[in-house]
């Protein structure tokens, strides 16, 4: 045993402290996003240890239990159920070991039960908020949207995994943005598509065999199946000879950033890796050092002496430069 | 409710799988106290009336009497409850477990209360080693059963199904797997049971059985019941004629084969299991029948085995043709032109699952290989339906799956797999075990006729008579150790028995 | 009279899956009548393409008593392999930069020789080393996720989703042949051909012969002069090619790839083959039954969505269709006791 | 000489799952000293506490020759139940905002219940319907995740994670019982009680020896007169009350709950029954040895977390050792022949 010369989750080097960073799951495209920015920002600072909770709060919770066990002088936890938050404030707590949550907002009375918790992130609801602005901007601009002249935008909602926080705020909020702008909306179809390309394009092909010309819009939960969806309409004929359906998702991915310079893809929304990364790991590392945060130790504003918020950004073909 | 003087009245028994009508209309009556043979060749329908019997079938129609009272038979459990047990023609041990759990299976005792109730292993214990006491056998009750010889497990199932002290017992060839030995231990054992006043239904094709210990003889061909006799009224060669509807005038060939030159020599073969065979030196001439006898625990099957390359050996050589050889798995002894016929039909020979002509053919595929590698599909069909009909093997179609043949139809489709690989060496362990009369008589016309064309044949067997009416020589083996060989013409079974029985001090049992 | 009915009872517990099939379409039809369509058959068709090509994979080594978890690991490998070497050329994140075009087959042949490699392995642990298939499987799977996991963090491409893939790449996967209304899928026309092989595989070479002699005994396999392991080598192989390519085709459809691709895709798979009759202790299935099966999960897949049922209560119809589907199939075999 | 020789590899062979645990806990503790400690042993007992309920569940499954699919999902129903019914009074987002404090054991044995409830389901699909164990459960296992998804989505919660669970429920996943220096966690003693009991069921009962004989030969099983159906209802009923109680556990011990909960848990259930020397196929496997199985995952997954191996690299290196682990073990059958 013992291959760990392979180190490629530790990251940072000459720091004298230890944090311990728990990501809810490894494979998550915009979480190998901050997880690249939290290695980045560690340099010279901390040694860091990034852990993978496998999309489990259970495992979650047990690795928080290693890096007790192994004395780190400061946790950052995203978490895989922001409810389980609690929890791991316990055990921290216990252990007088600061934490700092991430990407994923606890609960307010969570918050309050240590001084030593902090917050970076964005509200999870900006994002589905700011996918049905970019859909009410276009509306506004494109009246031929509008095709069956109803008043109504008709639309298909491509949803991630059920129960998923993200899917299930971005579903609501995203719908919710288009309401409160003055627009009525009627759903023509919603299926999960499991965050997943190839699925979403099935679905989308479905759809479009069932709903044919009436769909107006397609909002997906995120990139992946935004783009699944794309191929699905591309094949029946969109995207060229003037045939477009605005689709929008979450993200920002590169072969997102792609297709808004394609023209197919008319928005998406780019959660901030970089920031959220950094601002991660300069609070863990001044925690660790036994500092009290602020904008002088990290280069953040601290609200509320316990949050920073790092906020979404709408992306489209105009600003995408913003999102490299 | 009229007196009846049958304990056990089978009346009208009807039963179709697709394909067979495999019971027609039979009838059965058995008296308490009395042995009733049912005889019939393989496929006729005795294992498919005794699973009627036992609950395993439901028959389509006909009803089932015992005590002149109506029995409801839905499954095993209400024809033990009624008082009927069966030994299996096809051995259903639970290999993992040990030998007492499979006897006690279904019924073991307990102790406690509920929800404290548990097996109580110990009265297990004693309740196993009491039976086999009473029994006469000499099987260790925590002993893992798979691990067992044949003979034993076969000897286990008797002890099963005396145990649960039923009015009805069945067996279903119960002596397939037993050596001479073990038959007589067995007959005694039926010698008591008819004392308590049991009744026992008895299959066999071994006819001398048949006449030794029955009371009764009830014949069935093609599913239909010919008539009941008086056993004593019956000869061999009546029931014969009875069964397969013609005479047999002899039980054996004429043979006319003349042993060449030696073909295959082997020298000093000692396996690599400390218990097994030692220092076994034999040769095998070209053309020549060299039977092999022994009692159970001989070694005979794992020697065979180990020249097919199925075991390992921990020395020895072997020669063909004078030329020193290895063998170390099955397809190199196939590429010598050796073929096997294997003890144990359910484990090593069929595949259930797989249909009647892919049983037959599947040792000879690569002869089927024709353009591009593909096999023909025709030649394959004409050969089994050809050996369908050498050995008269019974099916409804070659499309059947094997595992709904009759045990002996299955024996022989294994049989017919071998020939069409047309062997020069041929190794047949127990080649006729549960095969009818008028088959056997087929099987042996082959096995002289293959001698004749200069194939040569080892053939193990446990019958006696099979041994002396096939062999050129018999080679006897004790306790792993090559005792002596006779010229099969002149020897005895005295002379079989004594070198069989050279090193071991036991007598009688199933040792 | 009554033997036309017994006929019929008959014909229907012999083709009970079959009978299932249709009853389910005439159920969707009802419900929503432009199910019926053109659109319909080409879409379920194309969306099972890939499908039906890992099915026929995992029936491979089912049909062998054997079980392959590797099977969707396998297919996001090779996506992601394939995917990697055909971005276009101004892509701006290109896994590597500096990739001249290749022709497509150099990529498609490596990712499938990736999963022949795949395959290789496993069919070497089990004939080696003779540990069970299940736990052979789950440890390569798990060992190619994370291969795969490492090569697609490779910088510059550090777990972005691979896109910008050629065109001359997802043609494959979203091609069409158009006869008349009606526009074949390149796809559907590879699977179907796969599937043309694999019957002859099945019934016509000795290789399928003693992968169902294998799984009907693998004793009596031995026995009658089967090289078991050798043929588990050829078949774990072959299912691993058949994922491979699976697993190019998803990429050359989806235009993009991720490590995410083909999860859980070898419970779809060995779902289909059990619906459509092949046994999981071996010895038994055919090349139309795995199509049937593959069919009737793809047929509840579309129609529940095209009829609009919501994820949830999608799962349950799915989950109950596929038992009764099975409970009425399994008839067959219990009519002969 | 020679004999001790041999009788040290016999040893080795027959005990190898132990040995490959042994080696294990010394190739990682050379490479990080600090891993032989207390905490480190509280940790991996804490940790795979549910998993050893969950795989003695599957256990049951495997030895009579089955497969329980639907484990994971049954654990996440279960945890979901049981956390919808025992949040702080005061929670902003309750799941029954007019809901008393009920008792802890209420939801508790609802929850139970419900595991019970599937498994019965199985087991009558199984007994009655003829409908194989991989199909049924497969079946029921999307089925269980639809109901749980209906039930976690309904409003007020609408797909929330359930959160804010009372600290008398919480306690006995997180709670312990300190003994000097060491503190043993409520759920480790909980599993432990567990594994007795099936230990008990396993080797002392009449339903564990016919478990054991249905999976070792089911023809054996009816022709001795054992009520096959009946065995089957009990064994996926127990099994379904296993993994409802480890959900509830899962619940308490991440003080939330939602669908996604025990999602593939019954892989990680089989695979480490498997690599503890449970057979797929039926009739073999020991509760010393399921443990020891959970304890390899275990200390595998606690162990390379510890020393620091990326993730990627723990997946090659955790399908590598199980492939070796179970390579080693198989050679005490293979030397028998
Ligand atoms: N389950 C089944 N399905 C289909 N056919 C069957 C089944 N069981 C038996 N048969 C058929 O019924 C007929 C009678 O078989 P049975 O086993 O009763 O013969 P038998 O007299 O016991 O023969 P043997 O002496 O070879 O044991 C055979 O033709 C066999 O193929
Ligand atoms: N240690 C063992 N483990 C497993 N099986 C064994 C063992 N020893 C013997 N057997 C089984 O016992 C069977 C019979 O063994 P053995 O060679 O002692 O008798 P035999 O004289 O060949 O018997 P028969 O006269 O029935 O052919 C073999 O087929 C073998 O499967
Ligand atoms: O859980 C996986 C999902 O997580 C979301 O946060 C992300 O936006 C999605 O793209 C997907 O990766
Ligand atoms: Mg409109
Ligand atoms: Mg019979």
């Amino acid at each position: 045993a013992g291959c760990g010369k392979n180190n490629d989750n530790t990251g940072g080097s000459g720091g004298d402290s230890n944090i311990g960073v728990a990501i809810y799951k490894f494979d998550d495209t915009f979480m190998t996003g901050v997880r690249n920015a939290i290695k980045d920002a560690a340099t010279g600072k901390a040694t860091v240890d990034i852990v993978d909770s496998q999309n489990s709060q259970p495992t979650q919770n047990d690795k928080v239990d290693l890096f007790i066990s192994k004395k780190y002088d400061a946790i950052a936890i995203n978490p895989v159920d922001r409810t389980a938050a609690g929890v791991i404030i316990d055990k921290a707590k216990k252990a007088k070991i600061p934490v700092v949550f991430f990407n994923r907002e606890p609960l307010a009375e969570d918050m309050e039960k240590w001084d030593k918790v902090y917050y970076v992130g964005a509200k999870a609801e900006e994002s589905g908020t700011m996918e049905g602005q970019l859909l009410v901007d276009y509306w506004k601009a494109h009246p031929e949207m509008d095709k069956n002249k109803d008043g109504v935008l008709q639309y298909i909602m491509l949803k991630g995994e059920p129960g998923h926080q993200d899917a299930e705020l971005r579903t609501q909020y995203s719908v919710k943005a288009i309401e409160d702008a003055g627009i009525k909306v009627e759903k023509l179809a919603e299926d999960t598509a499991m965050w997943d390309r190839v699925k979403a394009q099935d679905k989308m092909a479905t759809f479009l065999s069932a709903h044919g010309d009436k769909i107006e819009a397609v909002i997906a939960n995120n990139d992946d199946m935004a783009l699944g969806a794309i191929e699905a309409l591309k094949a029946a004929g969109y995207f060229k000879d003037n045939k477009f359906l605005p689709v929008v998702g979450v993200d920002a991915t590169a072969p997102a950033l792609q297709a808004l310079t394609d023209g197919t893809l008319l928005g998406t929304v780019l959660n901030d890796a970089k920031n959220q990364g950094a601002a991660t790991l300069n609070l863990a590392a001044a925690l660790a050092k036994g500092n009290t945060p602020n904008k002088g130790n990290s280069g953040y504003d601290i609200t509320d002496g316990k949050f920073v918020w790092v906020p979404y950004k709408k992306i489209t073909k105009d600003n995408m430069n913003d999102a490299k | 409710m009229k007196a009846s003087p049958f304990l056990l009245e089978i009346a009208g028994i009807s039963k179709a799988f697709p394909g067979v009508l495999a019971l027609d209309n039979v009838s059965l009556n058995v008296r308490a106290g009395t042995v009733h043979a049912l005889m019939g060749e393989n496929g006729a329908g005795k294992s498919t009336l005794m699973k009627c019997l036992f609950g395993i079938y439901s028959p389509d129609s006909g009803e089932i009497r015992m005590n002149g009272e109506k029995l409801q038979l839905s499954n095993s459990r209400s024809a033990l409850l009624s008082g009927i047990s069966m030994i299996h023609q096809e051995l259903y041990p639970v290999p993992f477990r040990s030998v007492m759990e499979n006897l006690w299976l279904g019924r073991f005792p307990l102790r406690g209360f509920w929800p404290l109730r548990f097996v109580n292993d110990k009265k297990m214990y004693e309740d196993t080693m009491r039976l086999f006491e009473e029994l006469g056998m000499d099987i260790q009750p925590e002993m893992i059963t798979g691990r067992m010889s044949v003979s034993k497990i076969q000897s286990l199932e008797i002890a099963k199904a005396v145990s649960y002290n039923a009015k009805v017992i069945v067996m279903d060839e119960p002596t397939s797997s037993l050596t001479a030995n073990e038959v007589e231990h067995l007959f005694h054992i039926i010698d008591s049971l008819k004392q308590r006043g049991v009744a026992i239904i008895y299959i066999s094709h071994k006819m001398e059985e048949i006449l030794r210990i029955s009371d009764e003889v009830t014949i069935m061909r093609d599913g239909k019941m010919i008539g009941t006799w008086e056993a004593n009224s019956l000869t061999t060669g009546r029931i014969i004629n009875l069964m397969v509807g013609r005479d047999l005038t002899s039980r054996y060939p004429e043979r006319h084969n003349i042993p060449g030159d030696v073909l295959l020599q082997v020298e000093q073969f000692t396996s690599s299991l400390p218990k097994s065979f030692k220092n076994v030196s034999f040769e095998l001439r070209q053309g020549e029948i060299l039977g092999i006898g022994g009692l159970v625990g001989a070694q005979r099957t794992e020697l065979v085995e180990a020249l097919f390359g199925i075991r390992s050996l921990s020395s020895g050589r072997i020669r063909i043709n004078g030329k020193l050889i290895r063998i170390r798995r099955p397809i190199e002894a196939i590429r010598y032109k050796m073929a096997l016929l294997t003890e144990e039909r359910r484990v090593t020979g069929i595949f259930p699952v797989l249909s009647v002509l892919e049983n037959t053919v599947v040792a000879n595929q690569k002869s089927y290989q024709k353009l591009y590698g593909l096999l023909d599909e025709r030649s394959r069909i004409t050969d089994t339906e050809r050996s369908i009909q050498r050995l008269s093997v019974k099916t409804p179609s070659p499309k059947t799956q094997i595992r709904y043949l009759s045990g002996g139809n299955q024996q022989k489709v294994l049989m017919a797999r071998w020939l069409l690989t047309n062997p020069d060496i041929l190794l047949l362990d127990e080649p006729t075990r549960g095969i009818d009369v008028g088959a056997k008589f087929e099987i042996y016309s082959i096995i002289a006729e293959l001698a004749e064309q200069g194939k040569s044949i080892i053939m193990i067997s446990s019958e006696m008579p099979e041994l002396l009416g096939m062999s050129d020589r018999i080679m006897v083996m004790c306790e792993g150790r090559l005792t002596g060989i006779l010229d099969g013409r002149k020897a005895t079974e005295e002379e079989i028995m004594n070198l069989a029985a050279q090193y071991s001090v036991r007598t009688g049992g199933s040792a | 009279m009554n033997t036309s009915l017994k006929r019929v009872s008959e014909f229907l517990t012999n083709y009970a899956i079959y009978v299932v099939l249709v009853v389910l379409i005439i159920g969707i039809s009802v419900s929503a009548p432009s199910f019926l369509s053109l659109s319909t058959l080409t879409n379920i068709l194309h969306q099972n393409a890939t499908k039906a090509i890992i099915a026929l994979g995992a029936a491979f080594v089912l049909i062998t008593g054997g079980v392959d978890l590797s099977a969707g690991r396998v297919v996001g490998l090779s996506a992601v392999i394939s995917a990697s070497m055909v971005q276009v050329s101004d892509y701006p994140r290109k896994f590597f930069p500096d990739l001249d075009q290749l022709p497509v087959v150099v990529p498609v042949l490596l990712a499938v020789f990736a999963g022949i490699l795949v395959g290789l392995i496993n069919g070497l642990i089990i004939s080696k080393l003779h540990v069970p298939p299940f736990i052979t499987t789950l440890g390569t799977m798990v060992i190619v996720l994370g291969v795969n996991s490492l090569y697609f963090d490779m910088p510059p491409n550090s777990s972005q989703p691979i896109g910008g893939l050629r065109n001359d790449f997802t043609k494959w996967g979203s091609g069409t042949i158009d006869i008349g209304p009606f526009s074949l899928p390149y796809l559907v026309i590879i699977a179907i051909i796969v599937a043309v092989i694999c019957w002859v595989i099945f019934n016509k070479t000795r290789l399928g012969k003693n992968m169902y002699a294998i799984g009907g005994n693998v004793q009596a396999a031995h026995v009658s002069g089967i090289n078991v392991g050798r043929n588990l080598l050829w078949i774990y192989s072959i299912a691993g090619a058949l994922y491979g390519l699976a697993g190019v085709l998803e990429a050359a459809k989806s235009g993009g790839a991720s490590t995410g691709y083909g999860n859980m895709y070898e419970l779809d798979a060995i779902a289909a083959c059990v619906v459509g009759g092949v046994s999981t202790t071996g010895g038994i299935g055919t090349v139309p039954g795995i199509m049937a099966g593959v069919m009737i999960f793809g047929i509840i897949n579309y129609g529940l969505t095209f009829i609009g049922v919501g994820p949830y209560f999608q799962l349950i119809i799915k989950g109950a269709i596929i038992v009764v589907a099975v409970a009425f199939d399994i008839r067959k075999y219990l009519a002969k006791k």
